[in-house]
């Protein structure tokens, strides 16, 4: 039976003015925990938990970057090193894995998951295109550098990295490489952008979405999105049958 | 085993519609059939995809909704549901909304059919025809409980909503037309909206709500309408404990739905009957039917 | 200024009745010639000792409160209150309670002699006579309002209680009743019980609910108001921040009054009154009467 | 102008299984801090402020002991040192002092306001009745024992001290030592009980009363008592016109 868990704070790091990494210990979490799952998070302030992806998980070790915006993650943001925080999880349908040549594209505060995507993939090429506002913003370069074969970076106002928009920055690099599967996370204009350029080069595309959730494990439907499945308009529940889906179902024309 | 309007229940706690889907989700995390009962989510009948998103809002101490009904239709539900629910052991309550006598007509005769243990009528929907909302006139209520009785045997709860003047006045109604019992409370209208962008949260503009905000209110409202009916009252509104549950029973509930709750700890409805059961040891009580409507006024 | 049925506000924030006596504990921690307006604890003609204690519960987000009108009579406010009020830069609304027409309308006569500024009518109290709730009748709160309008040369205002099937008609009433402005919500009436004792926590039994938890419905209440009368709305029900005094006045609220968070926090008027001027800055809004209404629907 | 406070916390020590200590900087407070007034404190959980009793005030710092009961007082059991605490007082009237020889009869939670009286007082003598559960329950000993000439401690089951009820104590005391006043806090059952040994012996009495509240200031008239005063009855605040009255006028008959 599944159940929610009672994991300790090991650390909670600032990584720039808004955004922490949350280190917890989850060696009591049995399941698998796949890459674009995700956490249904007890944030002490606020009724509803709050969803957040797994960053990463090694030995035990269970990683969430968040930022701190409203009640639930400010609150989240106070949370002391030994202290108990009660996540329900691992939850939803992660990206589909096993693909050769792979290239993550992620935005802002949506490059969390795709770490931890890099990490489990065994392809024989990994590429990460990241876009941020400003140098400011940029989070977790390290980690990303060494997780896959080739970095770029793009900031809006050109502060670091590639000037532009990350969507620029990919199809620069789509006209130099080839991939067998692009997977992406980040603001829904974004990765709608993604998904077009992806269908110009004919490479499949997986997108983590985001809605508002209740339960975050699929019974009381306030999480849905619509996806266009052979020709019939449905709706899918974010929570669990996502957040990953096929852009091609998402952005159906 | 406890009676309620016809319906045996082996405890007192039933989750409520809409909050619990069919079971399915909550079955990967407990046997259902530890559970007095399930309502399932509001069924119509044709599948509606209900509203845009977001659905939801977070509001102090409780939650906005506007899900629309989304559902797969009664003949949807009788098909595949039913059999996924009788793999355990526990009552089915069939959740039903329309907007029209007929919807619910019709809704009635294929339930009867159907391997359903009772239906819990959702009359917080607008009556097309008349633009009125069914649950709050008292003699559309009445009328309406009555077709639909007519044609459903077994226990028939009408479910209340709590946007009315007099809550006794709708529960009568319930009670002349029929119904074996009534629950309450429905989820309460509100509104939130997002100063920023100055456009409601909510897609649908408005939503019900629901969760500890609102317990006061039904509890008070549960009170009310068991000193002045004759059937067996379905408490709700924010229980989240034991305590919670028992509050409601003290009022007058003959036994308790548990909604909200089951989003914030799914976990929720074990709680709440584990917490009842420690409340009668600690106060040496044997049967919750004593507890039943025991509130002494001071 | 902002003109609201006639009455001229420096500023949208008053402080709700019943939570902020006459303004002499509050003149302690700040001026009160601050304040938009200052409405008064309920009056009535004869003092009145009120209720039992305990007369408050916190319930989630909020709490439950049954004072029962303690108050030292309209003669003695207008002897003492009165003069220690006007030491204040504010407008003084006198919120008045009764229970029979002769009540009110002696009320209105004294008032309309007396330096008051407005007048606030709380028809949640039941009319003796009729037994029913005046706020919860639109013909006899139509005739009230009417027979109060009147006695009184001043701006009046009909505070329009929650416990309603439709607040729109009792609102409507008001209007058609000679009402300059109509002020929402009051309390929603609940009950909390000790479930160690079985009786309820109140020594009054039930009370009425405010603060955050009523929120989403006040907010709905108020813009429904809003779209279907043509005289001011004030707005009122659990606002605690600038943020929360924003949402009503876009909602439909030409100004607001705060009541409950007077209780955790002595500023939280002069926050809220802050808080919208931030706000205002923030979105480059130079007058507060721009954003009155200014809701979209989605 | 009257505000609330942020007070720093500096200690927070378990007395017993239930009582905490809780030792706060209060330099940041001007006002005269008189014995019976009481700090109306926002305890983290619950939407109204808890009231305490100030247990001592020295060289600016306030110590509150309080029990914990419901959410609120749970909630303060778990602040740390370092944190902030927002305190709205002092509030209410305090005991009235300046008589020579006193007498102060506490029962459990209600000994607290009664330390920083002693430690107030200069009169020639400084007696402490104080009843309690049993041996377990007993708090600040050795506080009281240092802050009084005369130290009788009554427990209930025997446990402890002399054997029964602080009343019973309090007869027999009295009958060997005369008082100007005694000051009394503590259920009200006991309180109307001492207010009776007292009348017998002919001793003025005050006593401090508690009541469920609101805004703590006077304004919501949420927290009356009834007192006949001239043989009229009326309300009068606890916050505001007590915590502390006349027992005669409460206990009227
Ligand atoms: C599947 C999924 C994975 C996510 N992963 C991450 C992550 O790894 N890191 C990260 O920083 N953020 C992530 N988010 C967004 C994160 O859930 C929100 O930022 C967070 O819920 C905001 O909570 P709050 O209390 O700060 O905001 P509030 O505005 O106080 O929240 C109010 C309510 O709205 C919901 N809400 C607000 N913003 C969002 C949002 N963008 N998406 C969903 N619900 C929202 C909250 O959960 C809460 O129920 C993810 C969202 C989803 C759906
Ligand atoms: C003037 C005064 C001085 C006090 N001094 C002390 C003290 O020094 N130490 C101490 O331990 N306790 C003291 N108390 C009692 C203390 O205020 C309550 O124990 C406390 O409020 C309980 O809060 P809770 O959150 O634990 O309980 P909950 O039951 O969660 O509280 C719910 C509500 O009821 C109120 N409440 C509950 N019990 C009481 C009570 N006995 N008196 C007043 N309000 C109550 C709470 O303030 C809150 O508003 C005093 C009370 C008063 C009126
Ligand atoms: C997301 C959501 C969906 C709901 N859907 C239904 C429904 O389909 N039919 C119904 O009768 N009640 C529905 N309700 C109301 C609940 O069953 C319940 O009456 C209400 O939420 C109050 O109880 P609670 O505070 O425990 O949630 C819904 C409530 C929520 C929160
Ligand atoms: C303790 C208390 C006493 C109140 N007394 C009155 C009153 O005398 N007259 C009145 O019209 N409203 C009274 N109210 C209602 C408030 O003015 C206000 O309408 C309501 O509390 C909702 O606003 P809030 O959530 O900001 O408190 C009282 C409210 C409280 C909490
Ligand atoms: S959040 Fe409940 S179904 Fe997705
Ligand atoms: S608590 Fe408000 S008057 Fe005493």
């Amino acid at each position: 039976m599944k159940t929610n868990y009672l994991c300790r704070v090991e650390e909670l790091k600032r990584l720039t003015d808004t955004i922490w990494l949350l280190e917890l210990d989850a060696s009591n979490i049995r399941e698998d925990i796949k890459p674009g799952q995700f956490f249904h998070v007890k944030c002490g302030e606020g009724y509803l938990r709050r969803p957040f992806s797994v960053c990463d998980f090694k030995d035990g070790m269970l990683r969430i970057a968040f930022e701190e915006k409203g009640r639930g993650t400010k609150a989240l943001a106070r949370v002391k090193q030994g202290e108990y925080v009660d996540v329900l999880g691992p939850l939803g349908n992660g990206f589909d894995i096993g693909y050769d040549r792979i290239c993550v594209v992620g935005g802002g505060i949506g490059v969390f998951p795709l770490l931890y995507l890099l990490n489990k993939s065994e392809g024989s090429r990994k590429d990460a295109v990241l876009g941020f506002l400003c140098k400011d913003k940029v989070v977790l370069e390290n980690e990303f550098e060494n997780s896959c074969d080739n970095l770029v970076i793009a900031c809006d106002d050109g502060s670091y990295g590639v000037r532009g928009f990350v969507t620029t920055a990919l199809e620069k690099h789509l006209e130099k490489h080839d991939f067998d599967i692009v997977y992406t996370c980040g603001p829904s204009i974004m990765m709608k952008k993604v998904y077009e350029i992806c269908k110009k080069h004919n490479i499949p595309c997986q997108v983590s979405l985001e809605e508002r959730m209740g339960c975050g494990i699929g019974a009381c439907l306030v999480c849905v999105c619509e996806v266009k499945k052979e020709n019939v308009l449905q709706n899918k529940r974010v929570c669990k049958d996502g957040p990953v889906m096929w852009a091609n179902e998402v952005y159906y024309d | 085993m406890i009676n309620v309007g016809g319906l045996e229940l082996k405890n007192p706690v039933i989750a409520a519609s809409g909050t619990f889907g069919f079971g399915r989700e909550f079955s990967e995390y407990y046997d259902l059939g530890r559970l007095g009962g399930i309502s399932v989510k509001g069924l119509t009948l044709e599948p509606r995809m209900g509203n845009k998103t977001p659905r939801i809002c977070e509001t102090p101490s409780g939650i906005l909704n506007s899900v629309g009904l989304q559902n797969p239709g009664v003949h949807e539900f009788v098909r595949t549901e039913i059999p996924f629910l009788r793999q355990f052991d526990t009552k089915i309550i069939a959740n039903i909304a329309g907007n029209s006598f007929s919807d619910y007509e019709q809704m009635a005769e294929i339930l009867n059919d159907a391997d359903v243990d009772a239906i819990e009528l959702n009359v917080s929907c607008p009556n097309v025809k008349d633009g009125v909302v069914f649950g709050q006139d008292p003699q559309l209520l009445e009328k309406l409980t009555r077709s639909v009785k007519d044609r459903f045997e077994k226990p028939l709860f009408v479910k209340l909503t709590p946007n009315v003047t007099s809550i006794v006045d709708t529960a009568k109604a319930a009670e002349a037309g029929g119904a074996d019992g009534v629950s309450l409370i429905n989820t309460l209208l509100g509104m939130a909206i997002d100063i920023y962008r100055r456009r409601p949260v909510l897609a649908n503009n408005t939503g019900g709500l629901s969760g500890p905000c609102v317990k006061p209110v039904a509890v008070r409202m549960v009170h009310e309408v068991y000193r002045n009916v004759n059937i067996p009252v379905i408490g709700m509104g924010g229980i989240e404990t034991g305590e919670d549950a028992v509050e409601f029973i003290i009022a007058g509930a003959s036994c308790v739905m548990v909604g909200t709750a089951n989003f914030a700890d799914p976990l929720a409805c074990i709680k709440v009957i584990d917490g009842i059961e420690e409340y009668m040891e600690k106060m040496k009580i044997k049967d919750v039917r004593e507890l039943v409507g025991s509130l002494e006024f001071n």
